[in-house]
């Protein structure tokens, strides 16, 4: 058994500790020793993973295994890891180990739904193969439909039901591209690199079935990444979810559609990718600059961040269809450091919620002389959010940036600075809401009496900050580690699309 | 020179520590600590620039730029995003002006923010600003330029909005953040231009570079493959990063901010807004320099008259300022403006007596020096009197001189260096400056001089409405004003500085005798380059800034102003828009509340919730509908299936058939 | 030839009395209508010489379950509500549909070429009840004990059932 | 009366064979349905039922006569049908007459709420 089935079996584990305990203090105990241990395995893979490849190793994954499942339909067990999934196991640890202490008061039920969602999490980013990528994915999927539903706030059915039939609707396109793909490469094997590589009896696929089933797959994750024009379940789905699944879902989840974008759709239909990058690279921009310029007149602290998440995901999506090296290791990078700031921020957002009944900008006043901590953890989530230096946002947007600059066309350059325009913007929604809601002076005297983070909150809320400052400061190693594992997957686009298409009606 | 680490080091370390544990420290504790933290750093950049300065001179005559350390904080592509620390004679120079001054707002705020609450947060944000403020300007490439360019936007965003229970501190630090983040964008883009073109970010124009043992080499700037890019591309990118300057060191029209970052506690604004980081904007395009001068001379008017239109504005609206600390703000304006002018007409990189068109480079750096001294002395002392009378505005002071004798001496003193009287430190910049421009351009010289009267005439306003003219009695019923000595030494020491480089440069520059000046540490070609004023553009900008400050003696000395009330009644309207900074501001708010958030952001966000979102709900409302409709299909009612399934027999049965 | 004529006279009973029992007004009639049509059923079964076959659809279905049927009417006689008239389009499309399947099922029997078999007078050796007696309990090959005692279940279960469902609670 | 004899000659010299029986038992199975299609007494529906599953008899005994005389399953599937017939509508009166007592009335038309 290869250890990184470990990341799906301490879940399940998880799961059952959490079907044996009794009390309030059980289920604590499960979830931090079981949170802890995926977190510890996160960091130990990365820690083997960076070793390994310094010590030599050149396999494109790591530590693979696979076991048949479905013979018919060759679908098989595979694991394996890529610089890029061991990135993002470490975020998922990491988020997954916060919003357990986040979620403290929270029920047996609400946790066993969290730990099936990481499971899905942590499954899809060990799969290589194609059909277990997308298994993972509808795990994480359906617990999400619950956790708002039952637990969440607001119209909860509304959002759930939007968000659960959103992203269903987008997993039907996908589940038509996985298998677009999979007979397009000879109908032999469901394993990404396999196909990639036309090894294991896939062959390349034609050039028409990539352009049919790029945009089925490029939608059907790109929804989940809240792609414009199909990020509405997120405003929505964030604003009514409960905190830690706000985390988990902005932090984790929506990673998993720039992930399956970058690994299934950029990576496996190349020339399509190069023949159709343009039509997305439009939509994508266009995301960018509305979801930040949507953001400046919202009034709901959670849909502000919803909409600054559609912008920082629209620029993953982005990046990821510049299709050079630097812009994708950009987008991995944004991908990990949107995920931290922005769990932070519903975790900061949550707390705040929780304790004076509102999110309204509106109605909150001079925080940061009531609650201090929240309100400097909220300040950071702000400003690594506009990209600051030395805190993560700044260190992805530039990667991204120069690596957008690397395409000389005036298409790519315009594209480029449209996005660009979108930090000049983060900072006006950030600045006016923390400008309203943590200066000031309080006029409410129900606010008054609120009491500032318990100490599992200042747990989760330091450990986040820490990650982002941790990026911030010392982003060199991650970097290399994502850009190694990005650098085949571009080449391969490189290599086959010799020359940008001349189907663009820009170029 | 590896211990110049630890001037970045120092502050940053003392930021973490007076950050995280600043809630348990008192506040003289977290003071003491920000200060010898500073007075450190301020010890090792003056051992820095001994050094520096005292070794030997390279062959062609200029001092070598050092790189005692480079490291690459992460590689972009191709590219690589360095940091490190270059020392060269601006950056050496830039570091002792920002210790000196950091240091001395150090020791003032002791007394100037004294029991404030935030105290410690305050020497916190302080040292965020200095490490940033430094890392600027030891910057090895472009783009350690743009990190810490950001951090001091922020440092400087934190500590305007110090106060942050006033709305006005809020909006303000607001204010000045997306100003500048704003101009920014185009620095930002102006930096991908040229990383991409040149294939590097380093300042590494000619390599000639002395790399210390141990650090990451730079990718050379391929400046030719720029070139061969396309003539314009290097233009396009110097220009987009002057935009960043010009919004940094509030440049019209993106001066806005500056003016209302007033706000912030006034050693803030002394530090901040006045010495070191609004000049950073002068110190890029200083840096970018040799760029500008060799392959965009043709855009760099530009600079020259965004500076001179930008001088005149502000020296212009604040003559007709009330509140103090906006006179200085826009006196800081129009001086940068001085220094970006002086930069603009530089047109030549070489150096020697008979090259007039070099001075530029030299003044516009030796007024940045001079500038950040008294002008900071300025700041403070205006800190000492609001201190003094808890108002910044001019009606609430007069005949401060005997309440507030050593303000009163070093005010006067700032404000005689900045109206350029001769021995004073002003006089000798200002006055290469106006050497420069004249030698550029006549019309340029003689708008520039005209600009230095109205700063004389302007800053004696100033100095005869806060010490001279009718006393606020019922102010001073309560308590009489009073100074401290330790919000006073500072201003002694700059004072000092003031007067000592004043007399030094002047004497050195009438040729009196032979020394050093500051010529021969920075030049735009980095040869010993001996000031020799003038004497005919010495002789008249003397004389007409001692007009000025006749003609402001004769209207605001008295106790009553005759003359002003009636120059004020001869042209209300004018005086009102002075006042009112030409309604600048409100054209801002109206563009960006009137116009982006009214008609661009709520549409889209009503977009977004009706049509987008619309949508998609109409997509489940079909659905919905759709099947609420075909749902009487199941009736419940037998007969019903029956004649169905009957027919749907039929059916197969014919189709069998 | 007295087969034949025979035959017509059941079949036209059995169609007479059928229609007037789906389309009399009165239930009652419908239900004795319905005994016409299954005597003439068993008139059927005895012109086949299945005299066995014919008593027992006598029994059964004449004697035991209209019997039931007319127990039944008269237990839900009274109907509080009047006998909601079905609409004249509701008739027409079952008499269409029941036109069209009728056409449909004569064409393909009229159409099909069956075997040369004509009816024969019945004689002894159709069918003994004895030889039926032990074929439906027998275990053999062509043995039918086992549908015969689950059908024997059925019953049982059947009248458990309808004593529960119709039991007064 | 030679034209008479003839005549019934003609239609009496036709011998019955499978096919009359299989007209037969359509047209009184399409009755069936038509009854149960249109009448909306539960009873009466029944009766519609009753006719069917007796034209379905008919047709099992006739292919067993006409078409395997030697065998006997038609035969027996007939006896099997009449007492499944007959067990059905056992249980069918039992059920409508619950309805009755609780409806009041035994029309198809209010037995709707099996729906959605």
């Amino acid at each position: 058994m290869n250890f990184l089935s470990l990341f799906v079996l301490i879940p399940l584990l998880m799961l059952f500790g959490l079907w044996l305990a009794k009390e309030q203090k059980g289920i604590r105990t499960v979830m931090v020793v079981g949170s802890s241990a995926l977190l510890a395995l996160a960091i130990a893979l990365t820690l083997k993973f960076i070793s390994d490849r310094s010590g030599g190793a050149t396999a494109e994954m790591l530590y693979t295994a696979s076991f048949v499942w479905f013979e018919p339909l060759h679908i098989s067990y595979s694991v394996g890891v890529d610089g890029i999934s061991v990135a993002m196991l470490l975020l998922s640890g990491v988020i997954v180990f916060t919003g357990t202490f986040v979620s403290w008061d929270m029920c047996k039920e609400y946790f066993l739904w969290f730990t099936l969602l990481s499971m899905g999490v942590f499954g899809f980013f060990i799969s290589v193969d194609m059909f277990m990528m997308f298994m993972f994915y509808e795990i994480a999927l359906i617990p999400m439909y619950l956790l708002i539903g039952v637990w969440g706030s607001g119209h909860k059915e509304y959002s759930a039901m939007k968000l659960t039939l959103m992203l269903m609707g987008a997993s039907a396109f996908l589940m038509l591209g996985i298998f677009g793909i999979f007979y397009g490469a000879g109908g032999q094997t469901m394993n990404v690199v396999d196909i990639a590589n036309h090894t294991g009896g896939a062959h390349i696929i034609d050039f028409s079935k990539q352009c049919i089933w790029f945009p089925f797959t490029f939608i059907g994750f790109g929804v989940l990444g809240a792609m414009f024009p199909f990020h509405t379940w997120s405003p929505d789905g964030h604003a009514s979810a409960p905190t830690a699944v706000s985390m988990l879902h902005a932090g984790v989840l929506m990673k998993l559609g720039g992930y399956g974008c970058f690994r299934i759709a950029i990576y496996l239909l190349p020339e399509a990718a190069n023949e159709l990058s343009w039509i997305f690279l439009i939509l994508t921009a266009t995301g960018v600059v509305y979801g930040a310029l949507s953001a400046c007149v919202q009034t709901d602290l959670k849909y502000l961040n919803a909409y600054s998440s559609v912008s920082h995901c629209g620029m993953v999506l982005f990046a990821i269809l510049m299709l050079t090296t630097t812009a994708s290791t950009g987008a991995i990078l944004q991908m990990l450091s949107h995920g931290l700031m922005t769990a932070l921020f519903f975790a900061i957002i949550g707390m705040i919620y929780h304790r004076a009944h509102t999110r309204d900008i509106r109605q909150l006043n001079g925080l940061m002389r009531i609650v201090p901590f929240l309100s400097v953890g909220f300040a950071i989530a702000g400003l690594a959010n506009l990209g600051l230096p030395g805190l993560s946002g700044f260190v992805a947007e530039m990667t991204i940036f120069v690596g957008s600059f690397e395409n000389a066309d005036t298409f790519h350059r315009i594209l480029t600075i449209m996005a660009t325009t979108s930090i000049v913007v983060a900072a006006v929604y950030i600045l006016r809401m923390i400008g309203k809601i943590l200066y000031g002076v309080n006029q409410n005297p129900e606010h008054a009496k609120i009491h500032d983070a318990h100490w599992e909150e200042r747990f989760a809320v330091i450990c986040l900050i820490c990650c982002i400052a941790g990026i911030g400061m010392a982003p060199g190693w991650l970097s290399e580690l994502i850009s190694h594992s990005v650098a085949p997957v571009i080449d391969n686009v490189k290599t086959v699309g010799h020359l940008i298409s001349q189907s663009n009606p820009f170029m | 020179m590896e211990y110049t680490i630890l001037i970045l080091l120092l502050p940053f370390l003392s930021f973490l520590f007076l950050g995280l544990a600043g809630k348990w420290l008192s506040h003289r504790t977290s003071g003491l600590i920000g200060t010898t933290v500073l007075a450190a750093i301020t010890i090792l950049s003056y051992c820095t620039a001994y050094t520096y300065f005292t070794a030997d001179r390279c062959a062609d005559g200029s001092y070598a730029t050092l790189v005692p350390y480079n490291a690459t904080w992460l590689p972009l592509g191709h590219l690589n995003f360095d940091l490190g620390i270059l020392l060269d004679p601006i950056s050496v120079m830039m570091l002792i002006v920002i210790t000196t001054v950091s240091f001395m707002v150090h020791i003032y705020s002791f007394g100037y923010m004294k029991g404030e609450r935030g105290f410690q947060r305050y020497y916190a944000f302080l040292s965020l600003f200095t490490m940033s403020m430094l890392g600027l300007v030891v910057a090895t490439n472009i783009f350690q330029m743009y990190l810490f360019w950001e951090l001091v936007g922020v440092s400087s965003y934190l500590l305007i909005g110090f106060y942050y229970t006033l709305p006005a501190a809020v909006a303000a630090s607001k204010k000045a953040f997306i100003v500048t983040r704003f101009a920014d964008l185009g620095f930002l883009i102006g930096i991908l231009i040229f990383g991409y073109y040149t294939g590097s970010f380093s300042f590494d124009f000619v390599n000639n570079l002395q790399m210390a043992e141990g650090t990451t080499p730079f990718i050379p700037c391929g400046i030719d493959k720029a070139i061969a890019a396309g003539g314009f591309i290097l233009p396009t990118a110097l220009t987009l990063m002057f935009i960043g300057g010009a919004g940094k060191s509030a440049m019209f029209p993106l001066h806005i901010w500056l003016p209302d970052a007033m706000e912030g506690p006034t050693p803030v604004s002394a530090l901040i807004h006045a010495a070191t980081m609004v000049v950073a904007g002068v110190y890029q395009v200083a840096r970018l320099f040799p760029l500008w001068v060799t392959y965009a001379q043709d855009w760099m008017p530009i600079i020259i008259w965004v500076g001179v239109f930008t001088a005149f504005y502000a020296a212009s609206v604040a003559c007709a300022q009330s509140d103090i600390k906006r006179v200085l703000a826009f006196s800081t304006i129009s001086q940068i403006a001085f220094m970006m002018v002086a930069l603009g007409v530089c047109t030549e990189i070489t150096t020697g007596h008979e090259h007039a068109g070099s001075i530029g480079y030299m003044a516009s750096m030796f007024h940045l020096f001079t500038h950040a001294m008294f002008k900071a002395c300025l700041f403070l002392g205006a800190g000492c009197i609001i201190h003094a009378v808890h108002s910044n505005e001019m009606v609430a002071m007069g005949g401060l001189r005997k309440y507030l004798p050593i303000t009163h001496a070093t005010f006067l003193i700032s404000c005689l260096a900045i109206s350029g009287i001769p021995f004073f430190s002003g006089f000798s910049s200002k006055d290469e400056i106006i050497t420069a421009c004249m030698a550029y351009s006549p019309a340029v010289g003689y708008i520039m001089t005209a600009i230095a009267a109205m700063t004389a005439f302007y800053m004696f306003r100033l100095y005869y409405g806060i010490f001279w003219g009718t006393e606020n009695k019922e102010l001073h019923t309560e308590h009489t004003p009073h100074e401290e000595t330790i919000m006073t030494a500072p201003l002694v020491i700059l004072s000092i500085i003031t007067v000592g480089v004043g007399i030094y440069t002047t004497l050195a520059g009438f040729g009196l005798f032979e020394g050093y000046s500051f010529g021969s540490l920075i030049s735009a070609d980095g040869q010993d380059y001996r000031i020799h004023f003038d004497p005919s553009v010495a002789s008249l900008s003397t004389i007409i800034a001692i007009c000025s400050i006749a003609l402001a003696t004769y209207i605001f000395k008295g106790e009553t102003q005759p003359v002003a009330d009636r120059m004020y009644n001869a042209a209300p309207r004018l005086h009102r828009w002075a006042y009112k900074r030409f309604y600048m501001d409100e054209v801002y708010q109206f563009i960006t509340h009137r116009i982006i958030f009214a008609y661009v952001s709520r549409p889209i966000a009503w977009f977004d919730r009706h049509v987008i979102d619309g949508f998609f709900n109409f997509l489940a409302w079909g659905t919905h509908t759709l099947s609420n409709n075909i749902k009487g299909f199941q009736s419940g009612r037998v007969q019903q299936y029956a004649l169905v399934f009957l027919i749907g027999i039929l059916v197969l049965i014919l189709m069998i058939l | 030839m007295a087969q034949t004529i025979i035959f017509l006279i059941l079949a036209a009973i059995i169609l007479g009395c059928g229609i007037m029992a789906v389309t009399t007004k009165r239930i009652m009639r419908a239900a004795t209508y319905l005994m016409f049509v299954l005597f003439g059923t068993a008139g059927l079964y005895f012109l086949m010489g299945y005299t066995f076959l014919g008593s027992v659809q006598v029994m059964v279905y004449a004697g035991g379950v209209v019997v039931l049927y007319i127990f039944a009417l008269m237990l839900t006689g009274r109907q509080d509500k009047k006998n909601p008239t079905v609409s004249l389009a509701k008739k027409f499309a079952a008499l269409v549909a029941s036109l069209c399947g009728a056409g449909l099922f004569l064409f393909a029997i009229i159409t099909h070429q069956f075997a040369e078999n004509i009816l024969t007078p019945p004689s002894e050796q159709t069918t003994p009840v004895s030889l039926l007696g032990e074929q439906l309990l027998s275990s053999d090959k062509f043995g039918y004990l086992l549908p015969f005692e689950i059908v024997s279940i059925l019953l049982l279960a059947c009248i458990v059932g309808s004593l529960i469902i119709a039991r007064k609670h | 009366m030679d034209r008479l004899n003839d005549i019934l000659n003609i239609v009496l010299g036709i011998h019955v064979d499978i096919s009359w029986f299989l007209i037969l038992s359509a047209l009184m199975m399409f009755i069936g349905i038509y009854g149960f299609l249109t009448r909306r007494n539960t009873l009466a529906i029944l009766i519609s039922v009753e006719l069917m599953l007796n034209a379905a008899d008919i047709n099992f005994a006739a292919f067993n006569r006409l078409l395997f005389p030697n065998g006997q399953e038609g035969y027996i599937f007939t006896l099997f049908s009449i007492a499944i017939s007959a067990a059905e509508t056992a249980i069918a009166i039992a059920v409508m007459i619950n309805i009755y007592r609780n409806l009041k009335n035994n029309f198809v038309g209010n037995l709707d709420k099996l729906k959605w």
